[in-house]
């Protein structure tokens, strides 16, 4: 377990805003961040996870084209030997407002392990990942989840 | 590529024409003298420059959504019915992801399972893979004038298309469509790109057709402080003037204090008319006030709520025109009806607001001034480090932090400045980086901040950013802690 | 019965009770002292002085929906979930308009058929039928102060039972609940009859018990001068306090232009002050604002910005709480969704209005002394009419047109006042009748007015009139000829 | 033929304002209105027609009780001898926002010739009334329809 986890936005996609807040909410209560930021490629998410043993892909999509985007994700992953690997996307992942039980059931037949509506906070996130990964939050010892 | 403000020779023109006009297919069909005789047979209501002239006289505050997908009749049955029903009275066609970063081959995929999915996939309208022929018919089924919005680093052959489709405006910039839009680009090469562009709408206006341009004025939309984008729109309408282009609307994203927002958008017009005057520019100005454009609420109604708050202050603001949010806007795309509830919102609201006093306040007088001596700080250094040159002076300047854009991706930004809400609201400088500014205005801001901090018994930090980046989506203005 | 303006004795008080106890059978449900040992057991988060204070303390403004359906358990439901989802601040109970004129007998046809129905046959909750075991449960279910909203010329029984049951705030006056809800009730009778309601509420302070009363401000909706509405308000407040109640919101419908609407209401309270300290009276003064109660446009994102702009003017009057329309109102009796969108549009208003720079020109100051020495003319015309009297005064000035109220449907008005908007928008008089005033106000109105007729090169009329009536609901705020 | 007809608002109803402007539009082109006001019962309104022989009658309800308050006019013309009397009505005519389809058959079934929803404007009637009593507007002589 390294605790490691890479944080990005996938495609052709600029939003920068949430990315730097989840950096920010994931450091903080003591995650290592490998943050690629925005404009990144599904091989991006995957080399850095490879290169840093990375518990956790993060993924971002805000603009739309996230369906097509991370079409075959998961399997690229596997391709890669990250078959353990925990698969994490939120954003405005479809375009337009359409049912979020639809949405989250395109995502998780791509093999996301979690799919967050729009305005989700970090600290939802951050508790989800700390129960998947089994971590004890407190242990990481830095500040409390806000 | 030798970057410099100077206006492109013709033959320079010319010759990078050849290659961008290769960039895709689409581009084979741009006939330079066809093109031009379409343009002037475009109708007098199909004029931006016209249309923008008479609403200054008038008074009057013009809206314009935003709106673009991925099939051709459906982007065309969506802005008949944001003219129609929506009583817009200027169109866009915003433009989808993929050509904002020139990848045609991924619009393709996108067009075509849109067609399977029978809805669009697409975050935009791809005009250049339907090329002319697409975008003339998007024109010839609409009486309203229309614009290409997007957010491309390198929209030369898109800006062919669309002046070649009798579009009559274009927005963006060397600067705002880059900095907040890409990461690896570089200033050197969007600024170059975008020379090309504005120097195409040279070309025209020497041939009597009027285009008009408008620099991309929120940037990052996201507590950009007034100094900043002002600095950032005046620039680039110097920029634009020096290749030719006659007709300019700058912007600015509502901030949300009242004062600052009307103060914000009288020093962009006053400060701009004297640059463009001692640059020698003899310039048809006009201006666009955006509605908040950072996070919105996912309630509709408190959408509806910010949507009239913003237009608010565009009329006060007295604004050629706005541009308009949705009550979709937290979730997506919005759908026509939704689009056109945000026109009708804004509407009814400048209609209410139009013949009313003008907001004459002493606060007003002292921000706007306070505004522009920190944008002419900018400015001029700006103008320092290119030792005269506007365009190199944009690129060191970047690269020493001073043009600095809040939470911008792009690598070459240096993302020191941090900025936060002082305690009515205003956006404020909490970490200045490298931007240039006096003592007096940063003691000034300081101790407005001093206040806020005081006010909510807590330090200045970057919590308190963060706090603020959400607020408005949180249904207040300020990121008070503890606040509903 | 003899009207004069002064504080009933207890023999004359519990005399006439014996008869009002009798009006319908729920009356003789209530116990005096039962009902004061209930009134003293309501959690000081349900009482409508203490919220009331706390806001003017902290300088924020409340919201208030209107609501009322005819069946208890769906009223509940619907206040709850005004409470809870609409995130209200104080809760209404509107009362239906067979009520209203005392047909409790057709109140419980409205209900019986309601049940059939499966949905409100009835425009409001029929207090009166349910009566004090009803009344509580209301109360019982929600954790927010109640008030009863209505428009009765004779509120005496409704009265008695909702305080008995709890409510802290009761709604009306003589004149505000005659002149614009009826059209043969004379003034005598419904200002005596209010005069009981309020001794009411004196006896209940006597006991410590504190009980809010709101004159209805707005009045006929449609126009009102704001000298009028606040001499009506004043004037009313001055009937109360003599009565023996101490705790006062006073209130004002927007008329649309913002200056005049901060103007009326800076000078409402301001007035009020003068007159309840000349009169001797200790009041805890507040004020509620309340969105354009005129017609509404049918579109929803029209109303939605109705609904902001009135907000808007709620926050810059800082009025302690503001009554909120919804996108229903040109349709019929909101939903239970439409009321809490209402809410929610004018929350966020509020929320991103209430920490920034209050409106402070020179336009409001002018505006506001204008108001202020055209409602004391009238004010003192009254009193000089009923010979120190006011009461008296008011019965006399109706008959003399000294009080008038525009398009009011009352016989004892004399309806020759006729206003009219000038060309910034605010509401003056084109005609005066009877109304008093000095030359000076008439002559700076006369030529503000002509200022209009200049501009849409037509004459002062009715036509102009009913142009201005329709206006809002056109989507405009000024009625000019031939704009959409 | 009378050119006549009356105008009232029906039942515990006070909105006085759409009453005064129909009052002024229908006279304003010639029809001789005689106006009973608001709060008027059926029995008012029926008086009135008698007493002046109108050709119509136009009912207001804004308040939301018309349903109630409406029913049995046409029944109650008929026995006051009213038997071709033509009968509008208009406004806000249910409580709350309901099918105009639904609101016009409830009030047609009542015996009402003419059902106008809320934002009716006093020209589109005064068009429908000219044609429904065969007169031609001109000739009644004054102002023109706005
Ligand atoms: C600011 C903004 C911009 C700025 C971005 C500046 C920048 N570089 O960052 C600008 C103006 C440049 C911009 C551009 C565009 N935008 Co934009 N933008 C927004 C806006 C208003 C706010 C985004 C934001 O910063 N929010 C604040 C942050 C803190 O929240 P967040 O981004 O949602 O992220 C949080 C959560 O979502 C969550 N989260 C995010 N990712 C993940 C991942 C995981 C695993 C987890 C657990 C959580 C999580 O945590 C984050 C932190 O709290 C949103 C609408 C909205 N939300 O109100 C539209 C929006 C995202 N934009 C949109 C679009 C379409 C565009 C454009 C294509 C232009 C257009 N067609 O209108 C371009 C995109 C260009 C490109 N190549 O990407 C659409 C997306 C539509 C859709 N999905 O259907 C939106 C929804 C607006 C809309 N309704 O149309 N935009
Ligand atoms: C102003 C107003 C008031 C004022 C009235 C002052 C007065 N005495 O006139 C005040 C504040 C006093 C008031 C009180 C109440 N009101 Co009120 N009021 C309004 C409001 C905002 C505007 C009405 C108006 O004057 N419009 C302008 C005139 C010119 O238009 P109009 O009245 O619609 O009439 C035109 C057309 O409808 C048409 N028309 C009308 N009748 C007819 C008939 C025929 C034959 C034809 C052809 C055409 C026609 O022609 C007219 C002229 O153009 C409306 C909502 C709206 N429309 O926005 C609510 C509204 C009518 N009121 C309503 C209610 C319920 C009440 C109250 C019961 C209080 C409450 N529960 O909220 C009380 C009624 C008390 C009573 N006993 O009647 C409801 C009715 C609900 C429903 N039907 O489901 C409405 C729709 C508001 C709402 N959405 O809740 N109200």
């Amino acid at each position: 377990m390294s605790n490691t986890i890479v944080l990005g936005v996938i495609g052709s996609d600029c939003h920068a805003v949430g990315n730097k807040i989840l950096d920010h909410a994931f450091s903080s209560v003591g995650f290592k961040v490998i943050n690629i930021g925005v404009l990144s490629s599904q091989e991006d998410f995957i080399n850095a996870a490879v290169e840093t043993d990375a518990d956790a892909i993060l993924v971002s999509s805000l603009y739309g084209h996230g369906e097509i985007d991370c079409r075959g994700f998961r399997e690229k992953c596997e391709e890669e030997g990250l078959s353990e690997i925990l698969l994490y996307v939120g954003g405005n992942l479809v375009v337009g407002k359409q049912e979020w039980k639809t949405v989250e059931n395109l995502y998780k037949k791509m093999g996301f392990n979690r799919v967050y509506p729009p305005g989700t906070s970090p600290a939802a996130a951050i508790t989800d990942l700390a129960q998947d990964l089994k971590i004890d939050l407190s242990k990481l010892g830095k500040v409390k989840v806000s | 590529m030798m970057l410099k403000n100077k206006k492109w020779s013709k033959e320079e023109f010319f010759r990078v024409r050849e290659d961008v006009l290769r960039q895709w297919e689409t581009g084979r069909e741009i006939d330079w003298d066809e093109a031009a005789a379409y343009l002037k047979n475009v109708p007098e209501g199909q004029n931006f420059c016209v249309k923008l002239a008479a609403a200054k006289t008038e008074g009057r505050t013009l809206v314009q959504p935003r709106a673009g997908v991925a099939l051709l009749e459906e982007h065309i049955e969506l802005l008949k019915y944001l003219q129609d029903e929506g009583g817009a009275d200027l169109l866009p066609s915003t433009i989808d992801s993929y050509t904002r970063q020139n990848r045609y081959h991924e619009c393709q995929v996108g067009i075509e399972e849109s067609i399977k999915a029978g809805h669009s996939m697409l975050n935009g309208f791809p005009a250049v893979n339907y090329g002319v022929k697409g975008c003339r018919k998007v024109l010839e089924a609409l009486h309203l004038p229309l614009q290409a919005r997007h957010g491309t680093p390198d929209a030369r052959l898109l800006t062919e298309i669309v002046f070649a489709s009798g579009w009559t405006s274009n927005e963006g910039g060397g600067i705002s469509y880059n900095i907040p839009y890409a990461k690896s680009v570089s200033l050197e090469k969007s600024i170059y790109d975008w020379q090309y562009c504005d120097r195409l709408v040279g070309h025209y206006e020497e041939m009597g057709i009027h285009i008009n341009r408008e620099p991309f004025g929120p940037l990052t939309g996201t507590l950009v402080v007034p100094c900043i984008s002002n600095a950032v729109a005046i620039i680039e309408g110097l920029l634009a003037a020096e290749q030719g282009v006659k007709n300019i609307t700058l912007g600015y994203g509502q901030c949300g204090n009242l004062v600052q927002d009307v103060a914000a958008m009288r020093a962009l017009e006053e400060l701009a008319g004297e640059y463009f005057a001692s640059g020698g520019y003899e310039i048809e100005l006009s201006t666009v006030f955006h509605q908040w454009m950072g996070g919105f609420p996912e309630d509709e109604a408190k959408a509806f709520a910010v949507i009239a708050w913003g237009t608010v202050a565009a009329g006060y603001a007295k604004a050629t025109k706005v541009i308009v949010k949705t009550p979709h806007e937290a979730y997506g795309i919005p759908t026509k009806e939704a689009n056109a509830q945000g026109l009708k919102d804004s509407k009814q609201i400048l209609n209410l607001l139009c013949d009313q006093q003008s907001l004459a306040t002493k606060e007003v007088e002292t921000e706007k001034e306070h505004i522009k001596n920190q944008t002419r700080c900018i400015i001029n250094k700006v103008l320092e480090l290119g030792e005269g040159d506007l365009a190199i002076g944009v690129v060191r300047a970047f690269a020493a932090g001073v043009l600095d854009i809040p939470f911008a991706p792009s690598q070459f930004n240096l993302g020191k400045v941090l900025p936060v809400r002082d305690n009515l609201g205003a956006v404020r400088i909490l970490e200045y980086g490298n931007l240039p500014g006096t003592k007096e205005a940063r003691e000034y801001e300081n101790s407005l901040l001093q206040e806020r901090a005081c006010y909510e018994k807590r330090p200045l930090s970057f919590d308190m950013v963060v706090d603020d980046i959400y607020a408005v989506s949180k249904g207040t203005l300020i990121g008070r802690p503890g606040r509903r």
